[in-house]
């Protein structure tokens, strides 16, 4: 078992898969030479040839369009947005055919895409390779949208999407690719796709969060700790369809909420998860629901000091925790 | 023609006939207030099947739009299957009555699901031949779609992608001369579809959709081509659209019937008939033999499909996603 | 004052303002000769010829970025997407371009581009032809997403969308195009984007809807006012960015609340009215908050008896206010 | 060559070499650790200084790509200006420190703002020569983007809606043979970009993009067709690509330092300098001149950028939407 970074687990996960699968192939902008401008497809190229690592030209609706051709013929595409802001060109493809074809045709055909695109801010991207973008897919049914914590869970996952008989939209936090490292077993396991994790179990306050801002929210439960206010950490993990059960679980327990996201507030997926709340927990709630978001602008600016205003922190997640347990 | 043989010429004859009477069905039982919508294949009927028996009906894909009609049914679909979809009845293999009709889809027959938003297939086919590459399978994917959709940003992308990789697929326009009220000189301002081959480094070809051999004979080179590794042809067969747009247009708006009377008269279908019976292929015997079997059919299936029963209204949730591991 | 049905209102509007200001232009598919497949353009491409009505192309992301780029020049485009559905292709337009332009260069440019759409189920229109879209662009700051519920409204809010400096989603429910008919006046009014209207004033009950829904609560409302139950109406009328105040204000008196949008369920625009009503309302609710949405699948399908078990209609907002009422 | 004054050749080289140079500041600039990204324009000032200065720069739009620093330069963005932007502070016209450098906007300039995903900008130029011809103005839109961003469905779109419309644009494709690390045969597979033109009914040409007047005259003549009603032109001008993608970018990972070495060894730039001096237009002296006034206004730029303030924290939330009415 050796220490890998979160982009690391990408890598491996791939590599693993296309060894296991020889119907599953990589395909999209500078993927293949260049490994990916991120890198998270070094040496795949070398190790499975131009054929399976394939360097398309730069059209997403083409990358999307053909990876769905492809597997509804019956190979395992896996598909790279390069920044997940430049996903747009390729909506149609994926919420009009991807997340159809099982649904149009009854069942006859089936589309096992996955679509992978390193989303957030924090790496000085400016507004359009800062974007969150699940809110835009978080309404159509027929897609997953899976969105990783951490490099453990970055493996388990993109195989269960890999294997999966539908379309999954995979999310990684481009941030996290090198800031976070953990131990990643060689074994072949799988997480499964639509479950929630409780990361840490608590008391006092739920937090419900996912992709980078776990790891806020864990720094910020530790510092709770020593204060003796005990915070449970649901990692949504598939932020659509949302799994309301582990939700439901820990607020009514908890009777707190904080619902936490790098998106901007309104419309994002959080929404939802307040939504599952107010339906289902109204009696056990000691305070109102509160969402910790970024500002209802764009997307994070590029001068350094608006990127770190626009920035969920460490700092403001243990904030808004505070309060919450205090009300 | 003199190198089909009589039996498949008479075969095409056939299915572009069978295509035009259940078409024509189709607008009397919408007229009537049986089925609620219905989108023609009339005018294209010649163009649809002469491409579909070029190609290889066992291990081809199709990735036909709403008017293809005559493709579908060479491909296998059966004239009950249609009639229960456009009855939207449960046991419709196109959708299980869930999509307007002539959204074809056919597993069996590698007729692959479509949508209503246009041009999204073209990338499809690419990615259907991109995978029978892949497989090292001897086989073509052949998609259609009409003028106006191709100017559609996934035309471009999807005939782009297949040029750079040199993809066994055969893209064919049916160029119809409308896009429901809009006429192609507001479409597109070049001399031919096919001249956006170029652009993509693959081959380009013209050909008079009212002419079964042309047709015929471009699609089988282009499979030829596809298959020796030489890559995609985008084919503009040219014809016109003998109805109104769909069962919800007014073409008399927009055109008139003079217009659409010219284009009668040179209707691809009455003139391959012309040519059979020149010929000594097709006699007034067989004819109405065949006109007498395709009512026969197209009766059957519309009671068929006017008693089978709508889907079970629990069933509305299912498939989205997999109901287990496959 | 004469009445008019949704439609017409629509069409009369876009006359009004065309004839108002020379700026004004209409593109889209077979807007021109034809006066739309709706016929929402019936008329003006004689009154106004084919320079201000323009039949464009088969493109949607060219209808979007044409109208933007004459929009940043100083024109007032009103583009149509033919059916909501397929505003798809247009939408890296939409979200990355018209929705970041005053943002992104600090107020130097904007975009006063008005994109029209008809969307919504109950026309046989299968599943490509009934979709609810705005849950896709309710994420995106920039971008305002009006969804007028009567002709009146109708009139007023598209004057007020043509108007604005910025640009503006503008739905039309396609099944109110000719179900719904009122007196509109023939004077120049407008009404204010970004407020929510009290439809109907209440006390047990508050409904929060949009579009042809409200038409429903209405007239639910009317049957259960007979069994002495008081039904408020909140009619978002813009559903991003949300109306906070008026949502607020309603469920704090009302102390119920129902949420009602034809779209499915998980990540609809309701989720969010959730989200502000558990955020701002928790001690004055009497009962959780109530979602009366279509099941999770993408869209009505084609068969009558799967299209009528989709649809909102009276009846199920009636059961559903009766339910809450008697918590 | 000989159809232009020896002022305006001269002028045209100045801002080539401004173009250059300031890249190249800030290429030292992001390597010291001062500012955080750089994408450069070497290699393609030719092309851009040409191109815009064939335009109307008092009257005509442009809409440049994230590598146009020599059409922004023309159009009458300073030094300063780009400074600004490239140190993200509050002054910087293009964004107020928003967007990443080189993402061009100066509305005062008629430089449209433009934003990250690549091709977006050429409905946008269909849109505003729509608009200008709406307005009968004399006017033409000039749009740029680089070979692999020609793959893109806007492209498509986009020309052919100017193509239809006989509309007053002209699109220049910028090829520089890489698009990041695909090269040009993984991206087309069509000989030119140019001939592409046809498929819209528009004229399409291509130019060495190392060879000035050849991008002169190109955009003169495209210029004079579009304001003569002649509709649209499509420019390809081929150079190379003399740096990493950004400086983000190994380029060592898909390519060798021969194959770049021999591409800077008929770098334009150089080309045209020797020209001049060949000609007598340029002597070393004005050179040298040149190379120090230029030199000066970086620094001056530079260190006033430097110095600058970042925007306000609390103006993050400003103008995403009109703030009172205009
Ligand atoms: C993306 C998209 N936009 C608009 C429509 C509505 N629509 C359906 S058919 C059609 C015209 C198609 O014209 P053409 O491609 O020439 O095919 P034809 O119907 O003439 O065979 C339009 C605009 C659609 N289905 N999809
Ligand atoms: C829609 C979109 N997809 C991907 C990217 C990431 N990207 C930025 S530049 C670039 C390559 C562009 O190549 P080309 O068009 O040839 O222009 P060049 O950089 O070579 O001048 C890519 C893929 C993007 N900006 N937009
Ligand atoms: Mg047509
Ligand atoms: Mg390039």
């Amino acid at each position: 078992m050796a220490v890998l970074s979160y982009i690391q687990a990408v890598t491996l996960a791939l590599k693993e898969e296309m060894e296991r699968d020889e119907k599953v192939f990589v395909l999209g902008e500078d993927v293949g030479k260049r490994g990916g401008v991120f890198r998270a497809t070094d040496g795949l190229y070398d190790q499975f040839g131009e054929k399976r690592v394939i360097d398309t030209p730069l059209a997403e609706s083409a990358i999307a369009g053909v990876g769905i051709g492809a597997a509804m013929y019956g190979m395992r595409p896996v598909a790279e947005m390069q920044f997940a802001d430049f996903i747009m060109p390729a909506i149609n493809q994926i919420i009009s055919e991807a997340a159809r074809i099982r649904y149009r045709s009854n069942n006859d055909w089936n589309c096992p895409i996955t679509i992978r695109a390193p989303y957030g801010a924090g790496v000085h991207g400016g507004l359009y390779h800062s974007q969150s973008i699940e809110a835009i897919f978080a309404n159509q049914p027929g897609l997953k949208i899976v969105m990783p914590s951490s490099p453990y869970d970055v493996k388990g996952l993109l195989k269960s999407a890999i294997r999966d008989e539908d379309p999954v939209l995979f999310l990684e936090h481009k941030k996290a690719y090198r800031l976070l490292k953990e131990e990643v077993p060689d074994t072949d396991y799988t997480i499964p796709i639509g479950k929630a994790e409780v990361k840490r179990e608590g008391t006092d306050v739920t937090v419900v969060t996912y992709g980078l801002c776990v790891h806020f929210a864990k720094q910020a439960a530790e510092k709770l700790a020593q204060d003796g206010i005990s915070v449970e950490i649901v990692d949504l993990r598939t932020v659509y369809p949302i799994d309301e059960e582990t939700i439901i679980q820990s607020v009514s327990k908890t009777g707190k909420a904080l619902l936490v996201t790098e998106d901007n507030k309104e419309g994002s997926i959080i929404g939802e998860v307040a939504a599952i709340i107010s339906e289902n927990c109204l009696f056990d709630l000691d305070a109102p629901v509160k969402r910790l978001a970024a500002p209802n602008i764009p997307a994070s600016p590029f001068a350094p000091n608006l990127e770190k205003e626009f920035l969920i922190n460490t700092d403001k997640v243990e904030r808004a925790l505070r309060e919450l347990a205090e009300f | 023609m003199d190198n089909l043989s009589n039996e498949l010429l008479l075969e095409m004859y056939r299915e572009m006939l069978l295509a035009r009477r259940i078409d024509e069905r189709m607008w009397l039982l919408n007229r009537s207030g049986s089925i609620p919508f219905v989108v023609s294949c009339q005018g294209q009927e010649v163009m649809q099947v002469a491409a579909a028996t070029a190609l290889d009906k066992e291990q081809d894909y199709v990735l036909p739009y709403y008017r293809d009609l005559g493709v579908v049914l060479h491909f296998g679909m059966t004239a009950k299957d249609l009639m229960l979809s456009a009855y939207a009845k449960a046991e419709d293999p196109n959708s299980g009555g869930r999509q307007m009709p002539s959204h074809f889809s056919q597993k069996k027959n590698r007729i692959v699901t479509g949508s209503s938003p246009v041009t999204t297939q073209v990338p499809h086919a690419v990615g259907i031949a991109l995978a029978a590459q892949m497989e090292q399978k001897n086989i073509v994917s052949f998609v259609t779609l009409g003028e106006g959709s191709s100017n559609q940003g996934d035309f471009h992308e999807g005939l782009n992608y297949a040029g750079v990789h040199k993809l066994p697929v055969i893209v064919m326009v049916e160029n119809n001369k409308y896009a429901i009220s809009v006429p192609l000189n507001k479409q597109v301002a070049c001399d031919s579809i096919a001249d956006r081959a170029i652009g993509y480094g693959i081959h380009g070809v013209k050909v008079d959709g009212n002419d079964t051999m042309a047709v015929y004979n471009a699609v089988k080179e282009a499979r030829e081509r596809a298959i020796n590794g030489e890559g995609a042809t985008l084919i503009e067969a040219v014809s016109y659209r003998l109805t109104p747009h769909s069962s919800d247009d007014d073409d008399m708006t927009y055109r008139t019937k003079d217009e659409v009377d010219q284009a009668k008269s040179i209707d691809g279908l009455h003139v391959f008939k012309e040519e059979l019976k020149t010929k000594g292929i097709l006699t007034d015997e067989i004819d109405k033999e065949l006109e007498e079997q395709i009512k026969q059919v197209i009766n059957e299936a519309t009671t068929y499909a006017e008693n089978a029963p709508y889907p079970e209204i629990d069933t509305i949730g299912r498939f989205v996603y997999a109901e287990e591991v496959k």
